[in-house]
């Protein structure tokens, strides 16, 4: 599993986006990575466990991009573009490594997918991206979830040295529509869970949750990802208490690796940063918000 | 085989390894996919277009995907000439062959852009990229307009002595005639297409799904058209033709090549396999090998015309 | 919900139970679909297009499927305005509505053409197909000049009383430019887009794949193209549209009426489904029904335009 | 199964192509065929076999379009086009009719139809095309079918009364590409085979075996359906033999049901006919040779 504050294996020349630790990172492949298992959970969720021949390993917060729906001896040319998706989890694996992505089937790629097969092959660039800054010594780390965005902070909440310290908050819509919530629970970390419609946790929505969680103890760090609102109501509510408040954004991509520029992030402070590149992690102060899509 | 293959190409005094190059605006500024791709496998890139100044592009959604192609408004999103020749240049292994694209909103600025890229060693040619709305014509691209295109071919010929290859935009009516003001005011060579203008729309949102609304349209989607306006091109002119559009195999490649071309550019087709344009050099020269070519130029133009009738 | 959704539009003076018709060339002359959709079921449809004299049309190949679309070159090849009169007409069943389809090489004879359609009772409207290579031009199409497109419409105009929609060529520089010139010239409404000139190359035999080398790209790849010029036209005069170009679904064709078309023709698609123009028909019923609107007429131009900046 | 001769189920009301009996033909649906089997038959070949609910029958020679590998949840445009399949065989199925197809992977269409597995659906839009016209009373019927076109001449072979005056020629490259040879010896036909390297059967080419019969007792019919040269040279045979020949023609389609004008054939006497409407199956003297592609 990747260590958080691991030495760098290929340092990257790009600029470093404001505020978030960019660590060194794993050099990423090109591979047709082999389904082992593509398993429904509730509602429209899957989980997909991948073996990969020559994973490097990952950090935390960094994602793949996975061809659309299985690969065949044909190339077809639709669906065209890589769908990203957040790295969940590793595994050793006699040849190479197995990797875990958690994901939901909302459009026409994801349902191509949900229809992929164990032992078709995927085409997987990756992993991408930066890694989350890790919290500060003494921080307490608030993890605030929702939809998809549950998939992206996992790791960032294993990864943690001391997780009783680690306070992660999922939502959803119904208790059917959430993620990976076991997964969570076998962290060890400190877990609640909000649904809108309260069949699943406590009723409504999980910012709810996060205005209790920020008045404790001590100095937090927030980390969020999820829907835009939700978003940036967390970011509102971790600057009003004082807290960093660390944003993984899900941008449309084209490419994953800085080259198309089709992710663009608004700054607050002009001009625009790379999703893929400069993120998915940014200070959630960075963003200029009304900007995002 | 006795003598081994050659699959060397000169693109209008650009001398090329082989004839793949990657496209601009699809392989950053050479330096992004080392990772994936070693860029002296290729014939050579073409960086993404520079204007004067650094510039910010537009506000996302910039991309859409569309059925075998995409659409992006990226616009002029670039760090801006110096920056490139100050940090992106250098930055490159020796060997790698460079192209840069320039792009204005003035013909004067085009011109400026080729004038501080004049001398600096690594790049081997430019090329001017034509389908960037003309502020002056009311935001009429300049490869639209017979008449600014001639007065845009002629001021950045003059801006530099470097081999000038002219980017055309495929929104126009008789791409050939373009191609022939390009070869009239002296452009070393020609490359088609750009991307196609397009549009599309969200059903739920009832918007564009791109924030500037309007996009150009790449990819496998426009192939065939990229392939007929290289074809009418290069019966219209003598210059060098470099073929551009939905190439996503060496196969795709070949066809541009029989169709006229001397050089092909993949764009789209990058961000799907970032080392798609090493396999298809080495495809060229397999296909070359097999049907018994010495010299992979030989493929250019080797198309055969229906007999009863020419296309 | 209290009334019933008005599935209505007026395109030029042809009332049509519903906006989804049958593009020309691609439903025949209306009864080779009878075992898979029947024609009421949809606002009408577009016959294959006619010549004052039968015509052979090219050698095969004729069709080369490409990325999400396909190339055709079957030129003229009809039965003939007579015979489409005599005997095909009176084997539509009552309460189709049929739109003739016109094309020729000369001016005159497209008049007369429309000449011997006028009175004839099944036929609700004429759609001159613009995109026909003209011959004293050489070859370029008669919607590709201003001059030859106004000439046309003029002519065509003269000759019928009947509703008249102009069908123009994709393959121009400003398609606002070529549909004001037809409504200048009283052209009843606009039909967008025709197929876009493409290429496609065998490489094992070195030929092009159709026998006529050149031929028309149609189905989802020219989409974004489509929806583009119909947004373009729209905004350019006040005629009625009707959007052509790549529509698979009620998805796309909810897309034209958004971008400002009256109503929608599918092409390619009846190709692959041959009940799709009923299923799309239905399809744009239920989204009209779902946004609440009580009329799918006011669909049309329904886009909500970026704030930032128009497209 | 169908029967030659049987009474029309659905008229239709185009032109006949010269030469050809048109005969009743069932009405064509459009409908999604489950896969049973698909499965390797040596070389390139594969068998299908489909499910298929409300299928109308029959008539030999006729044929189906099939999307271009597994219908999914989402359409995908590339490839775009059906390809034109004949219809090998069928037999009662509690749920329709199972559809029997044999295949040859040859290119993008033909290598994603390979892929679909059995449970996945296809698209189908059939049957069309008119049925080969019976030989006449008294007639021999010799076919000569070679590649994918012997797909397309067994339901004749299986439909004429009294088999053993049916004499059938089938060639291939090698014995391994050689398609359906066990299901014509099951038919209890006069079966020969000729392979061009000689793995099976005679060495050399099947009109050579032709030659042979043609000087056979008695006035035959020969049908042909395969690659256009032999198509070609057993038409020459024939006619210089003084016997009709049927030829069943394999152009490239877009629509198959007569609208899109892409398959059209060259008459000898000027224009063309439409292989998927006004045949296959033509008199090999109607077709102008030369303009075939
Ligand atoms: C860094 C990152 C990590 C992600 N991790 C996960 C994950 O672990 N699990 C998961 O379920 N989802 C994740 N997503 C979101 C996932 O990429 C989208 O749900 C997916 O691309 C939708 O594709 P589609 O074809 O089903 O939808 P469609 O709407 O049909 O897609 C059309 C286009 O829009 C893009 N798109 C649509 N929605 C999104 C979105 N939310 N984010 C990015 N692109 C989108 C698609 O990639 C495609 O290009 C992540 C996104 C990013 C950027
Ligand atoms: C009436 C008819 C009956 C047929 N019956 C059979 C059969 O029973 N078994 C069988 O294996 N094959 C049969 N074929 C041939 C089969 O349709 C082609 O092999 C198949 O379409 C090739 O598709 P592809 O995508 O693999 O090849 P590609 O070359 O990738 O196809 C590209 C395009 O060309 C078309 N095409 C290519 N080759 C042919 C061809 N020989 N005939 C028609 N279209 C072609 C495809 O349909 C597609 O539109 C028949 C063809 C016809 C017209
Ligand atoms: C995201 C994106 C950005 C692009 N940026 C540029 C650019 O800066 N300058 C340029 O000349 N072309 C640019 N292009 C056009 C490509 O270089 C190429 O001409 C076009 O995409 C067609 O080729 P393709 O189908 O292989 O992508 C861009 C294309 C894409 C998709
Ligand atoms: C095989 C074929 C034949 C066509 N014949 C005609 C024609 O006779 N007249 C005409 O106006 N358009 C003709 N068209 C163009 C279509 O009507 C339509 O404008 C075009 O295909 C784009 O729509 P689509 O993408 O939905 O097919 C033809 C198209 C195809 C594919
Ligand atoms: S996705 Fe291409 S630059 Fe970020
Ligand atoms: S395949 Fe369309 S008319 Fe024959």
């Amino acid at each position: 599993m990747a260590e958080v504050g691991k030495a760098p294996k290929a340092p990257r020349s790009e600029p470093q986006a404001s505020g978030v630790h960019p660590g060194g990172l794993p050099k990423p492949i090109r591979v047709d990575a082999e389904v082992i298992e593509n398993r429904p959970e509730g509602g429209a969720n899957l989980r997909l466990r991948l073996r990969v021949r020559g994973w490097p390993g990952f950090r935390p917060g960094q994602f793949v991009m996975l061809s659309p729906g299985a690969r065949t001896s044909v190339e077809r040319s639709d669906p065209l573009l890589p769908r990203p998706m957040a790295v969940f989890r590793e595994r050793p694996h006699p040849d190479g490594a197995e990797v875990e992505i958690l994901y939901k089937r909302v459009g026409r790629g994801t349902r191509l997918l949900a229809e992929t097969l164990p032992g078709q092959a995927l085409r997987m660039v990756g992993p991408l991206g930066r890694a989350f800054p890790a919290p500060a010594a003494g921080e307490r780390a608030l993890l605030v979830a929702g939809g998809t965005g549950i998939a992206s902070v996992y790791q960032l909440a294993a990864g943690i040295p001391g997780r009783e310290r680690v306070e992660v908050l999922l939502g959803a819509r119904t208790g059917a529509d959430l993620m990976g919530e076991a997964d969570f629970a076998a962290l060890g970390v400190a877990l609640r869970v909000a649904t809108e419609d309260g069949s699943r946790g406590e009723r409504g929505l999980v910012t709810a949750l996060l205005e209790g969680s920020l008045a404790g103890p001590g100095v937090a760090r927030v980390y969020t990802c999820g829907p835009k609102p939700m978003m940036e109501r967390v970011a509102q509510l971790a600057a009003a208490a004082g807290c960093a408040c660390v944003v993984s954004l899900e941008n449309h991509m084209a490419c994953g690796f800085g080259v198309c520029l089709g992710c663009a992030a608004p700054l607050s402070a002009g001009g625009y940063a790379l999703v893929c590149r400069d993120g998915p992690a940014f200070d959630a102060s960075a963003i200029a918000w009304g900007a995002l899509p | 085989m006795s003598d081994p293959l050659d699959t060397r190409v000169d693109l209008g005094g650009i001398a090329l390894r082989n004839p793949v190059l990657t496209a601009s605006g699809t392989f950053g500024y050479g330096s992004e996919l080392a990772a994936f791709l070693d860029l002296r496998r290729i014939g050579g890139f073409v960086a993404k277009s520079l204007t004067l100044e650094p510039r910010a592009g537009n506000p996302p959604p910039r991309i859409a995907e569309t059925p075998s192609g995409m659409l992006n408004a990226i616009s002029l999103e670039n760090v801006g000439v110096d920056a490139f020749i100050r940090d992106k240049l250098p930055a490159l292994p020796e060997g790698v062959t460079v192209i840069a694209s320039v792009f204005e909103t003035e013909i004067e600025r085009y011109a400026e852009v080729c004038k501080r890229l004049a001398g600096v060693p690594r790049v081997a040619g430019i090329e001017v990229n034509a389908s960037c709305p003309h502020v002056k014509s009311g935001g009429i691209e300049f490869g639209q307009q017979p008449e600014v295109l001639a007065a845009l071919v002629r001021a950045t010929r003059r801006a530099t002595a470097l081999p000038l290859l002219v980017k055309l935009s495929p929104n126009v009516t008789d791409i050939a005639a373009m191609a022939r003001v390009c070869e009239g005011e002296g452009a070393s060579g020609i490359s088609l297409i750009n991307a196609v203008q397009g549009l599309e729309v969200d059903v739920e949102t009832r918007r564009p799904v791109l924030s500037n609304g309007l996009g150009g349209l790449s990819g496998p989607a426009i192939r065939p058209i990229a392939l007929r306006m290289v074809w009418q091109a290069a019966r219209a002119v003598r210059i060098p033709i470099c073929g551009i559009g939905g190439i996503a195999s060496a196969e795709d490649a070949v066809k541009f090549l029989l169709c006229g071309a001397t050089a092909v550019q993949v764009g789209t087709a990058n961000y799907l396999n970032p080392a798609v344009a090493g396999e298809i050099a080495d495809g060229i020269a397999a296909y070359a090998e097999r049907h018994g070519y010495r010299r992979v130029a030989d493929l250019r133009g080797a198309l055969e015309l229906p007999s009863r009738r020419s296309p």
